[in-house]
């Protein structure tokens, strides 16, 4: 991070290589804001940063946190304590000192905040911020602002970059009323010009790195990412119904398309949604559609209908608590097996899952690929942690990444059949002319290869083989599955989706207590990488690690189709189902579970 | 703006005719009511000569519904019930297409009717024709939505005693923007409803009374003279079609009713709507290329 | 099959095992009805039969064959070949012939069919059905009464019981105008009459059995026996929509369910259908609600619902060929995974599948006592060739089946809760008075042992446990499970649902060669009995015949669950998706490929 | 006939009280209309004073629908759009029961509209609440069926487009057999109509105007004389609630339109008719029990 001499701090400063910063408060405080900012202004140092929120499900607000992890070295997951905590009310402060580690610190807003006497675990540093706030903003703000104040006294405290923090303030909130901005620098001045020094006797400063060669770096949530993925694919036309969290997709490709020459619709319900992307697909316009649990569980039947007509969509699934209504804004990776066999029948479709931020907008792009290429439903899985998460990442070359969508009307020969038993069927949208002028007919109905109705037997297995063989191509032309760290040994850790950030920082410290171990994060599920066999073949342990249910066996989603796939015993499960994404300390002891390694290497390290 | 535009009408193509527009040859009872609908539609294609191949014909799930393997144009056979909403997005998608929707009493009113109120609400450019037998034909004569009270169905074999749906005043209260009604053994009438809905821009919804000789015999004769019925049509000298009262008021006439255009306004299209939205954003936007636009907006969350 | 001794065969007659008639012509000519006749009249003779049926899927007819097979052994399938060939027209004979075993009878309506010259494979016998049939009746009937003709020829050629089936016939039509039953019995008569002696040189007569002292057998479809196995569990409510081959269950209980004092209703779809179903079943009444294919993925949401909220439920699966509309009139079973998998979420449910028309019987009611006591949705599974096919068996025992409804509001204590976690839930009706008078709330929300909403991280883990373990508990309740044949040895076939009777019989012939075999069908598939581990470890090789796709990996969909759950390779897959039922032939073909026996032992019995 | 009848009414329980009809405390927004909804459902549950355990407290999803959390009687909290098949399952399986539904716009015009139209044609026995506000609370801010031209979501933020529903004539349409309108400030009025929907025999529906204070604040202004606006009742003396063609005219009427009873009509509820038919049934089979019942099924197929 750069210095910026403007700064007067002194300089009875700390190097850290990263902070786990949580703000507890209430929703309406604003708290996402400074978390926002946080996270807005080390992409912009070329930091790291993750960041990981919980919402409350009720309306009127309600206890919320945010967590900011930021650092030099790579950020993998948010971090399962943290290194300072600052605790707007009384239940802020009881409800999350049990995540803020030994000798951490505790900041709190004195007007709310009363500490139990005797806990001297912590550095405790209370500072009347709601009093401060009004001083500052004058009487009639109700404490609004407050945010800001903690953020003054943040970047006090980490030696923040004001000046770009006040660039980013002034982007935010540029277009409003020009009082707007002048409230926030000054609530911001108050909490920084805090004599913090008076009762915090020392400050922080990351490591500086190396301001890198390469392009800038962008930061962004998971569903913001996930978006600009599916524009970049070439997605101009789609359908949903709102449902959290999947709704910020739809409410952003309404507002983005238009200026792309493309159209989302609110349709009436899920149903009607599927249909309607289908029917833009259908018109020669790759389009997606997409929700969450609920929402999904709705578009089974005409999904099967894509498969069946061979019509290219995208759907997105931003996975949430399940079954029914469940935990809606909580974490769950379990809608994975309905992904692949949620619909009647025989019914092949592709399914992916991002692994972090970044790998939001790269996976949606691949699904935008593979449904035009393969003419087929593209399944992309992401879930409640990674679309509201907020992360940093190179800036995507879309040089080399936009695809432009085209219509292809071009002519089709005479003999042009739609259902093609020798090829991978390319679908003719109305507006093509057929050489001879007999036009397709595209049906859910199983038909022979002109689109028509057919019951035989033959042609049955023959179309089944067809959609199936498409599949089983896909999965020829995947690139190599990539391990980390150990090519083989003790223990392979395997993991799909927004696991990944925590089971990589698992294995790496592993490793570095000696243990011979891998990570596979697998985000081609269906159809499954051919090469996983002989990968796994080379350790004693696979341990799937997934955020759901164990189920009636003691395994869960992924690892029934790995186990079902390979019948390999050593396939064993890591489960949980409490909403929350996985801790370091948890998949350390699901390892140390099924395979133990000598107490004393490992005691250490998993209390750090 | 990178969404191409569609490959110009082909010069070679000939005129229209009902050979060019012939496909498979029906799979419905000898005697169907559906044929003349059908042969309705072909003579209709015929005289609007429009494009052949950016008519679309689309259905959902029905006997009726099997419509598209008979017409010789781009088709598409969806789903039970959801045809509306996989039409309204050929039409949004394209529009320069012409699309065409039919299907049954069971797709439209039973399993589909809530897409029904909000595509007729939200205008989509298409024209929908619901061929209403009274009864489930395809599936072998359970009750509809509109089989009046009595019919004795294999789901009511007492006798139907559950009120039915007014055909009329569901598809008047959807908002749809052409709202008309006709009998399938009046050719002349169903020719002219069809040419005034495909002409209509917006939602165009028509009603045909078209028999089920298997299951139904003898439904429509009271709105066939032919039968002894009455065909009384709507006279458009007398009725206003475009208030919605007077036609909300027709719609609550005693069985068989009148025939002809219920309603009519013109509203703009969600087509229209959506493309206007386009048209000021791409202004504002400065007719960017879609990379450009793209990368400023990755530019803007650095 | 007591002789009669009215009729006035002469003596050169074959006594034979079984035989299968396979009528060929189009479904107006009345063919389901000389079945269902054959059918009914071997149930009245303690003769065991099985028919099979193809229909068009188009309304206005088309060709259409029916296939009994009747016998004094155990019938098991509906024959892989025909020993007699009724052939109605030129299709008839041009599309069925193939199946007629060389040797066997064809017998043809030489009015419509003219013969392949030099096909001297058969004996062949022309008879002018059509013409005779015009004249028994008079010239205005149509042809009509061509298919009672036939049964006449039929009675004449197999002996049949002339007075039974004349009985049959005034059950029948008795209600009807006089004529018509005098029609039936003047064209029936006109068949058995014909001079059949003069061309046709044997008669065929069953092998007599023991009239046994059992119980009497009863003549029906798997539909039927669906619908009255609901009605015996104590269903006395649903709700469904019209689909093919559902829909036969649906007008029946609308039909019955009146006179039990119940109430079936046609919903305006499926999602109505399952919701209203639901409603029912909270307000005490057990219901059940049923589809196929697409109507069955349109309840996926509502029926995740009732797994959150423990409400009791039945659902019923006439499963036909997909994916999406895919073949309406052709069996499959494709949906397995779908009824486990198929809504969002972790969703535990109860799977069962019917092996046969006397197994939709008791399938049926054991659902209803596995919903009723472990407050969960059970899913029957049965298929299109089950609904329409006839088959006799013993009259259940009511007495001792019967289950009478009752309507449970009993007061609750004080401490009630609806999801008390030390128990299994019983769900507390509205109408049931609550001492202390707090009333419960039923949710889809994750909820604590109240039912108030809860996205506490521990109380999410512990109802999932909580509905889970309820599952568990039902499989630690299932009876042992049953190997028909060799105990142990070289191949064990496991199957579910209609394949049953392919396979029974497939490995009884096997054994007759010398192979150890033994054959399990699984009735409970989710959850799986647990016994079956270590059933397979006395095998050599697991074959799983399944009438569904063969997947990406080359396995079924119960061979995914068995795969995934045992990890043993020996389990593998026999697969086919032609819209048809399994044949003896294909099945002996599987096991011959992964487990290939001297080809002279099995040579012979295969061309059995 | 086995159908248990329900268990008579506990002598023990007391008269209705507000305390007593209590239960979480809600977690709408200070300020939400829902709260007045609420408290004038409690104070009608008072007058009528039922038999607490027969209540039934139903809804789908959205801010509304958490209801019956919020009421101490048997509650049920079910999926998005669905409550009213639902709720017509609980009414139909138990005639004894008090049926409740409380919903909001998107629950019941957008995802839930076509149970609306089946439910009111077929008449279930229950009392169905629309808590309109116009726009989508629970999710924040999307556009709502009922969201008026001009208004700005997240999902319309340059101001909706799309004609909206018209709720009233979607509810009449539907066939509704009480059909009615008031607002959440009018706490007298909303309560006269709740009373008059729970003593109608038949499908009673009531929109009323709630207004979401975090999401659409002052949209029900117009309607409210505190505010300035006009909150002007039908005058039953001059419409006939009997008529259904007047009802639909006033259903025409410009914003903010009239409240009170649109339309009332007597019908036989499905409740009804199936009771008839049960009997008639039973009364046929000589009111055999269950088992002879089926026992003689099987014996026919002998
Ligand atoms: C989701 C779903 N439910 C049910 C069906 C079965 N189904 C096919 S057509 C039909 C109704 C037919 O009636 P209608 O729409 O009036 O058309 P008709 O055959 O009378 O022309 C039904 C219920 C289906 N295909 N899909
Ligand atoms: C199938 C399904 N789709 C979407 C959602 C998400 N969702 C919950 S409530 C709601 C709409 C809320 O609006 P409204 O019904 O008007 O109720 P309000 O919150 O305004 O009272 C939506 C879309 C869901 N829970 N289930
Ligand atoms: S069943 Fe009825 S609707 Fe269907 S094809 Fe036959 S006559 Fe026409
Ligand atoms: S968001 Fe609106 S509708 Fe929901 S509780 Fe708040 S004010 Fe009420
Ligand atoms: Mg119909
Ligand atoms: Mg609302």
């Amino acid at each position: 991070m750069p210095h910026n001499s403007a700064n007067p701090i002194p300089a009875r400063e700390e190097l850290i290589r990263d902070a786990v910063i949580r703000l507890a408060g209430n929703s309406q405080d604003g708290i996402q804001s400074i978390g926002g900012f946080l996270a807005r202004l080390a992409g912009r140092s070329a930091q790291e940063v993750m960041t990981y929120m919980t919402i409350p499900a009720t309306i009127s607000g309600g206890p919320s946190i945010f967590q900011v992890r930021m650092g030099t070295g790579e950020v993998l997951s948010a971090g399962d304590e943290a290194d300072f905590l600052l605790a707007f009310y009384q239940h802020s402060y009881e409800d999350h000192i049990g995540f803020l580690k030994e000798g951490g610190v505790l900041l709190y807003d004195s007007d709310h905040v009363k500490l139990e006497e005797d806990d001297h675990r912590f550095v405790r540093v209370g500072v009347p911020i709601s009093a401060l706030t009004v001083e500052a903003l004058g009487g009639s703000s109700r404490e609004k602002g407050k945010n800001l104040f903690a953020l003054g006294l943040l970047s006090r405290i980490f030696k923040l970059d004001v000046g770009k923090l006040r660039e980013i303030f002034k982007e935010r909130f540029g277009g409003k009323a020009e009082d707007v901005l002048r409230n926030v620098n000054l609530a911001f001045d108050a909490g920084f010009s805090y004599p913090i020094d008076n009762v915090l006797d020392r400050y922080f400063s990351f490591q500086s790195e190396e301001e890198s060669e390469g392009p800038p770096q962008v930061t962004m949530d998971g569903n913001t990412a996930l978006t600009l993925g599916l524009i970049a694919g070439g997605v101009r036309h789609g359908a949903g119904y709102p449902i959290t969290p999947w709704s910020t997709i739809m409410e952003m490709l309404r507002q983005q398309l238009p200026r792309y020459g493309g159209v989302f619709v609110q349709a009436e319900d899920e149903l009607a949604a599927v249909s309607m992307a289908i029917g833009f697909s259908y018109a020669g316009r790759l389009a997606v559609t997409g929700s969450s649990g609920p929402g999904i569980s709705l578009k089974m039947e005409a999904l099967g209908w894509a498969t069946m007509a061979e019509i290219p969509l995208v759907v997105v699934n931003i996975q949430r608590g399940g079954p029914s209504t469940g935990l809606p804004t909580n974490v769950e990776q379990s809608d994975l097996l309905q992904a692949i066999h949620g619909s009647h029948g025989d019914c092949p479709r592709v399914v992916l899952a991002a692994e972090n931020v970044e790998d939001c907008f790269y996976i949606a792009r691949e699904a935008c690929q593979l449904a035009r290429k393969f003419s087929v439903p593209v399944f992309v899985l992401s879930d409640m942690s990674l679309a509201s998460r907020i992360e940093a990442f190179d800036e995507p070359d879309l040089d080399a990444l936009m695809i432009e969508p085209s219509l292809d009307t071009e002519d089709r020969p005479a003999d042009f059949k739609p259902y093609d038993l020798e090829r991978i069927t390319r679908h003719a949208p109305p507006g093509t002319w057929v050489e001879g002028g007999v036009f397709p007919q595209v049906t859910g109905l199983e038909h022979d290869e002109a689109g028509h109705p057919s019951a035989n037997p033959q042609m049955h297995a023959k179309m089944m083989k067809k959609r199936r063989s498409k599949i089983q191509q896909i999965a020829a032309e995947l690139p190599p599955s990539q391990v980390f760290g150990d090519r083989e040994g003790e223990v392979l850790v395997v993991g799909w989706g927004s696991t990944w950030g925590p089971i990589r920082e698992t294995v790496i410290r592993e490793r570095d207590c000696g243990r011979k171990i891998g990570h596979l994060q697998i985000r081609y599920i269906n159809p499954l990488p051919n090469d996983l066999g002989e990968i796994f073949s080379r350790y004693e342990h696979i341990l799937v690690v997934e955020m759901n249910d164990e189920g009636l066996y003691g395994y869960g989603q992924l690892a029934t189709l790995l186990r079902a796939r390979y019948c390999n015993p050593a396939i064993r499960s890591l489960n949980k189902t409490d909403g929350l994404t996985f801790k370091i300390k948890e998949i350390r002891q699901g390892i140390e579970a099924i395979c133990p390694s000598p107490a004393a290497t490992l005691q250490a390290p998993v209390q750090a | 703006m990178s969404t191409a535009t569609p490959t110009p009408v082909k010069a070679e193509r000939g005129v229209l005719t009902k050979k060019g527009l012939q496909a498979d040859h029906p799979t419905w009872c000898p005697g169907c009511g559906d044929f003349a609908v059908l042969a309705a539609y072909y003579k209709t294609l015929e005289k609007l000569d429009l494009p052949q191949q950016n008519i679309v014909t689309l259905a959902g799930i029905g006997c009726s519904s099997r419509f598209p393997y008979f017409v010789n144009t781009h088709g598409g056979h969806f789903i039970h019930g959801r045809s509306l909403p996989f039409a309204s997005g050929v039409s949004l998608g394209r529009d320069d297409l012409h699309v065409f929707v039919f299907g049954g009493d069971g797709d439209g009113f039973s399993i589909g009717g809530n897409h029904l109120d909000h595509a007729g609400r939200k205008n989509f450019r298409l024209t929908y024709v619901i061929m209403d037998n009274f009864v489930y034909g395809l599936t072998k004569k359970q009750t509809s939505p509109t089989s009046p009270q009595g019919f004795k169905s294999k789901t009511d074999p007492w006798g139907v005693f559950d009120r039915p749906t007014n055909p009329m005043r569901k598809l008047l209260s959807s908002g749809a923007t052409f709202v008309a009604r006709t009998h399938a053994t009046q050719i002349k009438h169903m020719m002219e409803m069809y040419e005034r809905a495909a002409l209509h821009d917006g939602f165009s919804v028509i009603e045909v009374l078209s028999e089920c000789v298997e299951f139904y015999k003898g439904a429509f004769d009271a709105g066939n003279p032919r039968k002894g019925g009455a065909f009384e049509t709507i006279d458009e000298e007398v009725h206003d079609v475009s208030d919605m009262a007077a036609a909300l008021a027709l719609a609550e006439e005693p069985w068989p009713g009148k025939f002809g255009v219920y309603y009519e306004t013109q509203q703009p299209t969600k087509n229209k709507l959506e493309k206007d939205l386009v048209e000021a954003t791409r202004q504002k936007v400065g007719h960017k290329s879609d990379k450009e636009l793209l990368a400023k907006t990755f530019a803007s969350m650095r």
